[in-house]
């Protein structure tokens, strides 16, 4: 992985449309209550393609200082 | 009657629902509402005037009835209500201070919608059965025809099973309670 | 707390925005923000970020213009090119990137998209292209396709659409190419070569617009959308790996043509130099 | 259980102008006016008509002109910015003579303001929008019920004078829905389109006997050929650089509205027979105006409503009739001052008119009507 | 006297028309004239002479209408061809044709006459293409060849030109064609076979205008204006026959591509008959 | 010999715009304005400028609008069926309060009418044209040398007032020549784009100072960035949908012009010291109204003109302070009475108002003005 | 030739702008004080060209009664 | 001073040269005209007010000089000159009845153009040579500063041809006799 990341979900901008969740690769994310949400946080690649796509940038990837 | 709800929840059909049936029961009837920008951003609100006389003014200043699906439109629109005015709202929602808890009908709509009836979009249908029982407004028939006026051909079915479900959410004593409250 | 990304290049006091869940007009807002944040910080390349100036016109994705952090303008319904051509002839050193939806550019815009195309002014036309009129509530656009359903054709629509990189192109567009959701990160690429084309360019980019295009025409939800997308729009590489015979109705995403013709406001300064040489001015 | 539907307004002007005999609608959408368009494309199919939408406002009503030269019955549905846009072409139709229906469903201006709020600002555009001096018939409905018998009285002027009638309407009437019980069309009078030209001059298309207003029209493709033209145009309808004719003809335009006012203005009085104070309004405003004279007849106050039904021309007679009785006028619209001015010119400074009008796109209520009321009185008396 | 021709179909009274000396417009009118009179007369065919409508916008071409004793509709500038879709839409059987400049459709009408193209509506149009702004006295149009003068274009066109017929195809007209004034039996057929055309047709016919464009650009007289049009338009026949290295900086007059798209009036009628049939109606 | 040049009153128009800054003009040909595009043509690239001829009107005013908001003095000319399509965008840049300046060479109309004789017959339109309540300024010369200084003080007052200005010629005056004494440039004061937001309100784009009405505005590429709607919008200039930032939003537009009437307002009087009866007109028709005035006072009548220079707002004020001393008042204008409506308002019915008008296309003579004079007075006296 | 024909000039009609004679193929026209005019009526083969190309109708061919 | 011609014989051009002659010279002028449909119908007429005070109205009604190149021009406008007005028309046209022939200057305008000049879109200049001499209004220099500010680059020296060729047309005794009505 280019640098460790990790991911950020801004629930309150949520719509709750679940492309991110659909399109995740490892399958981490999942619509809960009608907002994203976090399943399976381990499975991240940080491949950046739920931020990429989010319509409402609700979700994206920071840097982690190490 | 106000019914507020964010864009898309349908409270414009719950609204001219109502219309409909007033219409059907040889009633006077204004129904309106208020739209975001352009068409699409989505009513806040609409309203129905229900009079056995004829209707000038066709804009509620103080309803006598909310409904409100969000919170949002609870908050704002309870603080407009007419005195005695008779609110019912999701039970997700949290009654505002310095409303009357006991004009409050609080019943689980959007959950009725869609876990009972199937369909989340079926909220406003489930409202209005909940609506009309509560507060005895149409005779079953005329309002089970007015639905089957607005929604669209090949819905009817699952539509029929929302108004019941939705008049299933009131009990005999809330609608004896309230259907007095309102008159 | 947004990502960086969109607190540099947004208005964050206005998000999330107006549009709809899943609407696709959101990915190519920030696509077009991601391809400016990245030409700006390319220390090879020399773009200022007051030089850009975002116009709209009138439609859910001319909304665009008011959430980016940019010099915006948000114009009348179909004259955004109109406008964007004084802009850009006026002060010639801006990049002016034009935000508009399949109706203002192609319907009652189509005349001016047409023009900047024939004229090589230089702009750079993004069409949030999504099939349908959804400010307005769903009504049938020049891009809807044949037979579809919208508010304006409840039995079908009887017209047939246009292909908007194609019709810009046979006006003499030197830079058309088509763009979609799914694949964000070449629309972005993409937009990127545009904005550095000099003279005109547009990006077709197809979107989806969930609420009234995919609910008419039972195309699913957002995802559903972009599920097609995925599989029906082939990124260059793909596509021209592919066998020829699975193409069938599939489309390219990627650049379709380009050229170099002179660019009409370079031209227009030849003009000037050589009027006041020859003296008066 | 009665016969009446629940319509709304939107929907009404479909159903009224399809009972009239529409069957061409060409349009572009624009809030708060597309329901008319989509009403269109859904009915007009059902009984034989045409839909288009076109590729913008200056498309839609020059095919819709098109069409009616070929013979439709044609209409066509906007608001302000589309309105604007429209405007070359609606002289166009004065010109040349073409009847057809515009409407206009007003919303919050200028410009694309604030699309989804009630207005009345166009009030002055409808009449002046255009360039160069024409005609101008505009008509301004204030219910459901009445949106639907308007727009056919709407046609019917349009066939007669043949000319371009405005419908304004405003956004407080077009998204309104009450119950409408539809008369059976038959009831009202429709004008069906001359079928031959006026005998004499040779049967010059544009031929108008003595002391009449109105040539006859005959459509395209039912033989007797002849020339449209928007300019100046001789009685064959050739364009002719004579400043005689031409001077006739743009003289003719002008009369045959200005001089059949009688027979196309209309007004709506509401208890004013032995009023002294007089609400002028028109359009949706009309409702909230109803009800604050019902109030304020409730309390004993002489007041009553002056509703100018047609707004183009102006109803001056009609108002100037009451004049006498009047003790001061009150005009509500909804806008900066339009129909006002038209108003003033009317009553003069004899009486104080005074005026409560609104711009930020929220509907006027009964109560600010009669807190106005009151405030005339006191400044009133006063003087 | 005129000759028989010109008696039946024009409205002599008129005429001599108000052209200058040499201009073009009156032999592109006359081959409108040969073109209608032919199909009239045609057994085989059934063209009836109150079926054909004549539409025009503004300009010196579009008195055209006028002069023609047919149906006819001088309408606002760039306005015809929208005009004419109504008429077309309202009555099917009508043969609308569509006289008009190179300003009238192409500059402020190009939108209607790339929708009208799209639609497949059912409408010939005649472009009068004397490249420049004829009645407001020679303005630059959008086909005026770069470079060249016009009162506008006091120091040459900064514009590239449209191929109005390239510009028609790309918006997909289904019937593109070009004439001129030199060949006029070549362009009267190539009208003829537009008219028959089911669907939108387009004939840009070359014009000349020796007052304004020739004038300003020292191409001569109308007679070397014409030997110019001898020289540089080659005619189907001739074009393909020409090796072709010959045919450099020549075009070709004939028709540039054809095909059998259905015609809007006929599917819309389909729609029509379906929804009655379901009832309702 | 003197320092005159002969000038068409068109080719003033752009030597004043270049004198006033204007180094844009998007244009669409027109008779009668054509010349003002063909002279910015040639003029434009020699003092550095930019000229650009657009697909049609829509588009010519839309790249003015542009080209204002990219630091630009920008203008367009047309005349009426031009100035009907141009009429949305109008609405766009006073809602946005952009800079520029549209001439309308007006013709006699409607519809392309007779295009290449004068008229005044939009003058209404000019005020109206487009849809909703918005502000207008308007400004009509009567000369060749009138149009120099005049358009100057039109780009003056847009930039001072961030409006469009409409510069209302007739066909008269464009197409006249004349000798022409230009002032230097420098004695005419021209106010210059303001180049930094007021201060206060976190800097933003459309804040305005307590007391004030003009935003200071800022060009697009210079920093400061911000948003420009024709949308309601609150100071950012970000869109709004609350009723009450709108209603102050175009309540504002409005009082910027007519709060400042003072300022924007100008008439020319001639012999109106002592004049009983006052002849009003505007523009070109100034030109017989004047050869009349002197005519009539020889003939030792008291007689004196009114003209209009600013058009919109309507000189009431100014017309009102002298209706004292007025027997009567004659409206004189190329239209069906147009003005003639704005001065019936103002007046009242208190003074008998006369009309003068044309509509066929010639021009009114000073034989036709001294006829109606002689006219008047034997009905007034008899009254 | 398909049957006889006669040439007739309107000349009332005719603006003189020498088409016709430009592109006769029997040089049988001519301009003459601004209008056309024919030089020699004899070279005429009826070929119908000039009455093709005039602007203004001012010349044509009308078939000749035998 | 009416200037009356075809569309394209320049008779704009004609009246314009002398309101800057007068501009030149300091005397006040109008010049104004009418056209055809849009503008290239061809102007039917030009007019030229000139003054040594200011002008007010522009439209000339009844002319003092009228200027005919064709036929129809002479005749139409024949019939509205001031008393006392004179007439300058190409000798090609017949002089109507009405006009007092001792005030009508009849020279071969067309012609000197097409021949001596050389060419026929001179006509103009030509007369405005002779009307010049013939009723000595401007200075020789004055008049050739007027014709070379309005004629493209270029043409000068074949258009200071035209003028002198125009001047030619008219004797000393013709510029006696008609300078003297005319004053
Ligand atoms: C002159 C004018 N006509 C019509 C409208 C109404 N209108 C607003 S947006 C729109 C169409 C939007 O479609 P599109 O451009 O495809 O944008 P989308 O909303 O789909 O992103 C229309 C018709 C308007 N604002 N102005
Ligand atoms: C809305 C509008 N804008 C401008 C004009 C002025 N105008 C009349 S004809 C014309 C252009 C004519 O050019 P083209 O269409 O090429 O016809 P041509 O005269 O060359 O045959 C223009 C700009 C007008 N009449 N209406
Ligand atoms: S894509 Fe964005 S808006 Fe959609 S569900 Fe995921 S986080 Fe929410
Ligand atoms: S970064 Fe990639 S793997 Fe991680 S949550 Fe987002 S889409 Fe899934
Ligand atoms: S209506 Fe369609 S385009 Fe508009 S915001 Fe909603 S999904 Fe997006
Ligand atoms: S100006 Fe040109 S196009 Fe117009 S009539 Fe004259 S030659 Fe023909
Ligand atoms: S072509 Fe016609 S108009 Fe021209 S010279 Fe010959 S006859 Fe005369
Ligand atoms: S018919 Fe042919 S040969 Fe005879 S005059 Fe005409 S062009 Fe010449
Ligand atoms: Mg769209
Ligand atoms: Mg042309």
């Amino acid at each position: 992985m280019i640098g460790r990341k990790r991911l950020v979900l801004e629930t309150a901008w949520c719509k709750g449309c679940g492309i991110c969740a659909a399109f995740c690769p490892g399958q981490v994310l999942e619509i809960r209550g009608g907002k994203a949400a976090v399943r399976d946080g381990g499975q991240c690649v940080s491949c950046g393609l739920c931020e990429l796509r989010c319509p409402d940038y609700a979700i994206y990837l920071v840097n982690v200082e190490e | 009657m106000r019914f507020a709800g964010s864009g898309g929840q349908g409270v414009i059909l719950a609204s001219v629902i109502f219309a409909e049936a007033a219409v059907i029961s040889g009633l006077e009837t204004v129904q309106s509402q208020a739209y975001g920008p352009e068409a699409r951003g989505g009513v806040s609100r609409a309203e129905t005037v229900l009079s056995r006389e004829q209707i000038w003014y066709s804009r509620v200043t103080r309803p006598d009835f909310l409904l409100a699906l969000t919170q949002d439109s609870l908050d704002s629109y309870a603080r407009s209500l007419a005195e005695g005015a008779i609110v019912m709202a999701d039970d997700s929602l949290v009654v505002p201070e310095g409303l009357d808890r006991g004009r409050v009908i609080s019943v689980p709509i959007l959950r009725t919608a869609g876990e009972t009836v199937g369909k989340a979009f079926t909220a406003n249908i489930v409202a209005v059965g909940a609506i009309n029982r509560a507060l005895r407004l149409f005779e079953p028939e005329t309002l089970t025809e007015a639905v089957r006026r607005h929604v669209p051909a090949g819905t009817e079915e699952l539509n029929q099973k929302a108004l019941a479900a939705g008049e299933a959410l009131i009990t005999p004593e809330m609608s004896e309670a309230f259907a007095q409250k309102w008159e | 707390m947004p990502s960086d990304l969109i607190h540099q290049y947004m208005r964050i006091d206005h998000l999330p925005q107006m549009w709809c869940p899943g609407c696709g007009n959101g990915v190519i807002m920030r696509d077009v923000a991601v391809a400016i944040q990245e030409l700006i910080e390319d220390p090879d390349l020399h773009f200022n970020r007051e030089d850009f100036v975002i116009v709209s016109g009138i439609g859910c994705s001319s909304r665009a213009a008011g959430y980016l952090d940019f010099n915006s303008i948000h114009t009348t319904h179909g004259r955004a090119i109109a406008f964007a051509t004084g802009i850009k002839f006026a002060n010639p050193k801006l990049h002016v990137i034009v935000l508009t939806g399949d109706g203002d550019c192609s319907a009652i815009g189509g005349n001016h998209l047409i023009h900047a195309a024939r004229r090589n002014m230089g702009l750079t036309v993004i069409a949030f292209n999504n099939n349908i009129y959804g400010m307005t509530g769903g009504q049938y656009s020049p891009t809807t396709p044949n037979g579809e359903r919208a508010t304006t054709a409840p039995y079908g629509n009887v017209d047939r659409p246009f292909d908007i990189a194609n019709l810009a192109t046979g006006a003499g567009a030197s830079f058309s190419a088509r763009g979609d959701v799914f694949h964000a990160r070449e629309t972005i690429d993409i937009i990127k070569q545009a904005i550095q084309h000099k003279g005109f360019s547009l990006v077709d980019v197809y979107s989806v617009c969930p609420t009234y295009y995919g609910r008419k025409n039972r195309k699913g939800d957002a995802v559903d959308m972009l599920k097609w997308q995925r599989e029906n729009l082939i990124p260059t590489a793909r596509y021209y790996s592919m066998p020829e015979g699975e193409r069938a109705g599939k489309k390219l995403i990627g650049i379709l043509s380009i050229n170099d013709y002179p660019e009409y406001t370079e031209e227009y300064a030849k003009v000037v130099d050589a009027v006041r040489k020859k003296g008066k001015g | 259980m009665s016969e009446a539907v629940l319509m709304q307004g939107n929907e009404a002007a479909v159903e009224g102008a399809i009972a009239a005999g529409m069957r061409f609608f060409a349009g572009y959408p624009i809030t708060p006016s597309t329901e008319i368009a989509e009403g269109s494309a859904v009915r007009l199919p059902q009984v034989g008509g045409k839909f288009i939408q076109m590729e913008d406002e200056l498309a839609s009503i020059a095919a819709v002109l098109g069409a009616s030269a070929a013979g439709m019955k044609a209409m066509t549905a906007t608001s302000g910015p589309g309105f604007s846009l429209m405007q070359e072409n609606i002289g166009y139709g004065a010109m040349a003579e073409i009847p057809c229906v515009i409407v206009d469903v007003q919303r919050a201006g200028p410009s694309t303001g604030l699309a989804t709020s009630p207005a009345q600002g166009d009030y002055m555009q409808a009449r002046w929008g255009t360039h160069g001096d024409h005609p101008v018939i505009a008509l301004s409905p204030s219910s459901v019920r009445e949106t639907y018998t308007l727009i056919i009285r709407a046609f019917n002027l349009a066939e007669k004078y043949r000319t371009p009638v405005i419908f304004l309407m405003d956004e407080i009437v077009g998204h309104m829905r009450e119950g409408v019980e539809l008369p059976k069309p038959s009831d009202l009078i429709i004008n069906r389109r001359k079928m031959s030209f006026h005998d004499g001059a040779n049967k010059q298309a544009y031929y108008v006997p003595e002391g009449r207003y109105v040539p006859a029209m005959k459509p395209f493709g039912q033989g007797e050929r002849y020339n449209i033209t928007g300019n100046a145009h001789d009685a064959s309808g050739f364009p002719t650089n004579s400043h005689e004719i031409a001077g006739r003809l743009v003289g003719r335009l002008l009369d045959k509205v200005e001089r059949n006012a009688d027979d196309i203005t209309r007004v709506e009085e509401y208890a004013m027979d032995d009023a002294e104070t007089a609400v002028v309004c028109f359009g949706g405003t009309a409702r909230a105006v109803m009800s604050a004279v019902l109030e304020a007849r409730r309390a004993g106050k002489k007041v009553g409503m002056f509703r100018p039904v047609t707004v183009w021309p102006f109803p001056e007679k009609q108002l100037c009739r009451r004049l006498p009785q009047l003790k001061s006028i009150l005009m509500v619209e909804h806008n900066h001052g339009q129909m006002l001015l038209e108003l003033r010119r009317a009553v003069g400074r004899d009486r104080p008119v005074h005026f409560l009008g609104r711009i930020d796109g929220t509907v006027i209520s009964p109560q600010d009507i009669l807190a106005k009321l009151e405030e005339m009185e006191a400044t009133d008396d006063a003087e």
